[in-house]
C-alpha cells in the first residue's frame, strides 16, 4: 500500500544523480507541485526522462530553468528556451529519443523486456551507435529498455490502495511511467477511500505505485 | 486573394489534402500548416483527428474562456473533444501510430527528396526542436503527406533530389502538397499530379530541383 | 467507421487458411454466437491464436472438437480432451507459446515493433529455433511479432464508432488482439450511440474495429 | 488429523507459505495447492492477490447462486472481487508479472532440482497442458515459491540434483514448502530450513535426492 505524504518530502527522497522521469506532455499531466518543490530544495544533477521539457516556467521545463538537470531524454525541446541554451553551451547532455520509441523503451523496462525492435529511426541519426537487426527481410533498430529511480507523474485521482483515473490528455505518458521506476510518486488532484473507483475504470493499478502527494 | 499571401497559400494546400481524406478515415495532421486541413473536411465526409499526445476525435478549439486545462493537442492548443472521442496513453497513441492503424498523417517539411525522405525536425548549429512523434509518424502511417511551400525563403525549392539535412525518416513520403504543385513520389521518382491555378508547369519544374514526371493532361487546383 | 453485421455473415467472411485470433481465457470474453456460427458453418483448415483451447464445449474448443483447426498457437490446452488427442495424433500442429510471450508477441504486431526480447522461456525448450541476445550481459529470447487475418474479440458494449468496454476478467486478451489483425470483428452485449461511452473509459479506440456484431 | 492425509498437508504447506507473505505484499498464487495459501494470511496482513487473467484484488469463492460468469481467476473458477481490485487486459497482466512488480508468486511442481531449475508443466508422451502463465510467472516475480508433496506416488523425491522434465525456468526457484520441509536454494545449494512436525531431520534427508545444508538448530513447522 502507497504512504501518503506531501510533496516537501516527496521532493527531498529525490538525490543527486538520480535518474528521474515525469509525466507530462507540454506541462499538461505534470506534477507540478512536486516540481515545485524540487524546484525550492534545488537537488541538482539530476538525469531526466520526459516527454518534451516542457515551458521554461511551467511543467519540468522549471527545472532546466533552474539548472537542476545534467542530462536528459527526451523526445522534443522547442519550447523551452533553457534547455536549448543549456545544450548548445554543452552544459546539458542531451538524449534525442522518438517519442514512440521513448514510450517502448519505458515500457520495456516496466514490462521485463531486454529491448524492443522498431522501424522509427532506421536512417536517421537515431539509429547511431545502435544494433540494426533483420527480421524476415526487414531492417530494426534494437531499442533498449529506460528505467529510473523515480517516476514523478500526475493523476487526477487516487483510492488509497494507489489504483489511479487520469484526467484527458493529461494522462499521456503517466501510465507507462508508472511501471517503470524503482519508485513511483503521483501527485493528485483527490485522494479517495478504497472502493470508490470502480475497478473497470482503474487505469494504473496500485501495484505500481509507492507514495501519493495530494495537491 | 493574391497568390503569394501566406493564408491563401495555407488555406491552398489545406483544402486540397482534405481531398485526400476519405469517409471514415482516421489521421494524424501534424502542428502548424497540417491543421489547416481539418477546416476543409468536406461535407458528408467523416474523418477523426487523432493527437498524439492521447486522443482520438479532436474537435475545433473551444470558445474563449471554455479550455479545459487538461484538454491539449500535440502543439499545446486547446482542443474540444467530439461526440466518439476516446482518451489513451501515449503508450496506445505511438501503439496506433507505430502500428500502421493511422491511414494517413500529414506533416510539415524542411526538405522532401525524389526517394521520399523527409527532413523537418532539425537544422544542425541552429534549431534543435526534436523530433517528438515525427519519427514515428512517418514510420508508421500508411500514407505520409507532406504539407509545404514549394520554396523556401531565399527561393530555393524544398523539394531536392537528395536532403541535406538529417532524416526524419527514410522513403516513406507519398505525397507532398505545396502552393505549387501536387507532386506523388513512387519509385525514386516526382510525380506532377496537379499544380495551382494560375501557374503554368514551365513555372512548377523551374521551381522543383529534381525532375518531375510531367503528365499527358494537366489538372489544376485552387481554393 | 465499423459495419454492424450479423453473427453469420461474420462466421462467413472467415476462409479456410486463414489465421484467426480469440479473445478468450477459458471460454470467458470468447465472441461465442460467432464460434457457434463458425461451427454451423464448418469452415476447416484455420489458424487459432488464442491464450487456451478452452473447453470441449465451450469457447473456441468448439472449434476445436470439430476438427476446423489445422495448427494453433496457444499457452495452455490442459482442459481439452480434443486438442490433446488430436496433438498426439499429429492431426493438429501446436505451437505452445508462453502466455505473456503471446500477449508480447501479439502486441509487437499491433504495434509495429519487429519482435520483443523476453528472458521468458530461456534454458527450456521455448528457446529452440531462437535466436539469443545478450544485452548488458543479460540474455534474452528474441520473440517476432503474431498477427492474424482476423481477431474476432468480444467485449461488453461498444459505440458506433467501435470504441470497448469489456466486463470484469472477460477483458483478457481481447485488448491487444484488437490491435493485431487485418480485420476485427467484436462481438457485444450491448451497441450504443455515438457519444454514450465516457472517453475516459474506452478500452479499446473505435479505430480497430472493423465488424460489430450484437448477440 | 493423520500426517499423511492431503487435506492435512494441503493445510500444513499453505500455512506455512502464508508466513513468507509480508503486510502490503501482491502475490499470485498458481492453480491447485497454491491456492491454499489464501486461507491462511494472518490476521491484520493484507495481501492482494493477482489473477493473471487481469484483475488484482481477487476476493473468496462466491457464494452459490452468487457467480458471475465473467469473474474467474486463472483455473477457471468462479471469484469475488474485494474492494479496491481493479481489471485490466493480459498485455498489463503479464506486465506486473514480468516486469518483477510481484513480491512473490507460489506455483506448484513436479520437480525442482538444487540449481533452482522448476519442471511442472509437462510430462513428454503423456500430459501436455501447457506452460499457461507459468513460465512468465516463475521468471518474471521477485519471490518464487514451490509448493508440492515431497516425494511422488511411488515415494520417490521431487526434489532433485538435475531436473529430468522439460523445464518450466532455468534457476529461479528461491524456496519449497513441501509436506516435510521447508527448503532455500541458494548458491546452487538446497538449505533445510524447517521441518514438518512429527518428522526427524533423517527422514527429511533420505526422502530428498540432493544434499541438504543441514541447520544447526532445527525448527518445526505444523499446522
Amino acid at each position: 500500500m502507497p504512504k501518503i505524504i506531501d510533496a516537501k518530502t516527496a521532493a527531498a527522497m529525490i538525490k543527486p544523480n538520480d535518474r528521474v522521469m515525469f509525466g507530462s506532455f507540454l506541462a499538461v499531466g505534470c506534477a507540478e507541485t512536486i516540481v515545485d518543490e524540487m524546484v525550492k530544495l534545488g537537488t541538482k544533477d539530476l538525469h531526466l526522462i520526459c516527454i518534451a521539457s516542457d515551458y521554461d516556467d511551467k511543467g519540468v521545463g522549471k527545472l532546466l530553468s533552474n539548472k537542476q538537470i545534467k542530462s536528459a531524454q527526451v523526445s522534443h525541446l522547442g519550447t523551452n528556451k533553457a534547455i536549448q541554451e543549456q545544450y548548445n553551451n554543452g552544459e546539458i547532455e542531451v538524449e534525442m529519443v522518438p517519442q514512440g520509441t521513448l514510450m517502448e523503451r519505458i515500457r520495456a523496462k516496466g514490462a521485463g523486456l531486454g529491448g524492443v525492435l522498431t522501424p522509427t529511426g532506421l536512417g536517421t541519426i537515431v539509429e547511431e551507435g545502435k544494433e540494426i537487426l533483420t527480421i524476415d527481410g526487414k531492417e530494426f533498430l534494437l531499442e533498449k529498455p529506460i528505467g529510473a529511480e523515480w517516476a514523478v507523474i500526475k493523476a487526477e485521482k487516487a483510492d488509497k490502495m494507489g489504483n489511479l483515473v487520469y484526467s484527458k490528455t493529461a494522462r499521456n505518458a503517466n501510465p507507462v511511467m508508472a511501471t517503470a521506476a524503482e519508485k513511483v510518486i503521483v501527485e493528485v488532484n483527490e485522494i479517495v477511500e478504497i472502493g470508490e473507483i470502480n475497478p473497470e475504470d482503474v487505469i494504473t493499478p496500485g501495484i505500481f505505485i509507492d507514495y501519493i502527494v495530494k495537491v | 486573394m493574391d497568390r503569394n499571401d501566406r493564408k491563401y497559400k495555407r488555406i491552398l494546400i489545406g483544402k486540397r489534402i482534405a481531398r485526400e481524406l476519405n469517409d471514415g478515415d482516421w489521421c494524424n495532421l501534424g502542428i502548424g500548416l497540417p491543421t489547416e486541413v481539418a477546416n476543409h473536411i468536406p461535407e458528408g465526409t467523416s474523418v477523426f483527428f487523432q493527437t498524439e499526445n492521447g486522443m482520438m476525435g479532436v474537435g475545433p478549439a473551444p470558445a474563449e474562456g471554455q479550455e479545459d486545462k487538461d484538454l491539449i493537442n500535440a502543439g499545446g492548443g486547446f482542443i474540444t473533444a467530439l461526440p466518439g472521442a476516446c482518451y489513451f496513453d501515449s503508450c496506445i497513441s505511438f501503439g496506433i501510430i507505430r502500428g500502421g492503424h493511422l491511414d494517413m498523417t500529414v506533416l510539415g517539411g524542411l526538405q522532401v527528396d525524389e526517394r521520399g525522405n523527409l527532413a523537418n525536425w532539425m537544422i544542425p548549429g541552429k534549431m534543435v526542436p526534436g523530433m517528438g512523434g515525427a519519427m514515428d509518424l512517418v514510420t508508421g502511417a500508411k500514407k505520409v503527406v507532406v504539407a509545404m511551400e514549394h520554396c523556401d525563403k531565399k527561393g530555393n525549392s524544398k523539394l531536392l533530389k537528395s536532403c541535406t539535412l538529417p532524416l526524419t525518416a527514410k522513403e516513406k513520403v507519398n505525397l507532398i502538397v505545396t502552393d505549387m504543385a501536387v507532386i506523388e513520389i513512387r519509385d525514386n521518382k516526382m510525380y506532377l499530379l496537379e499544380i495551382a491555378e494560375g501557374l503554368t508547369v514551365e513555372e512548377v519544374v523551374k521551381a522543383t530541383e529534381p525532375e518531375l514526371v510531367i503528365p499527358k493532361e494537366i489538372i489544376y487546383f485552387g481554393i
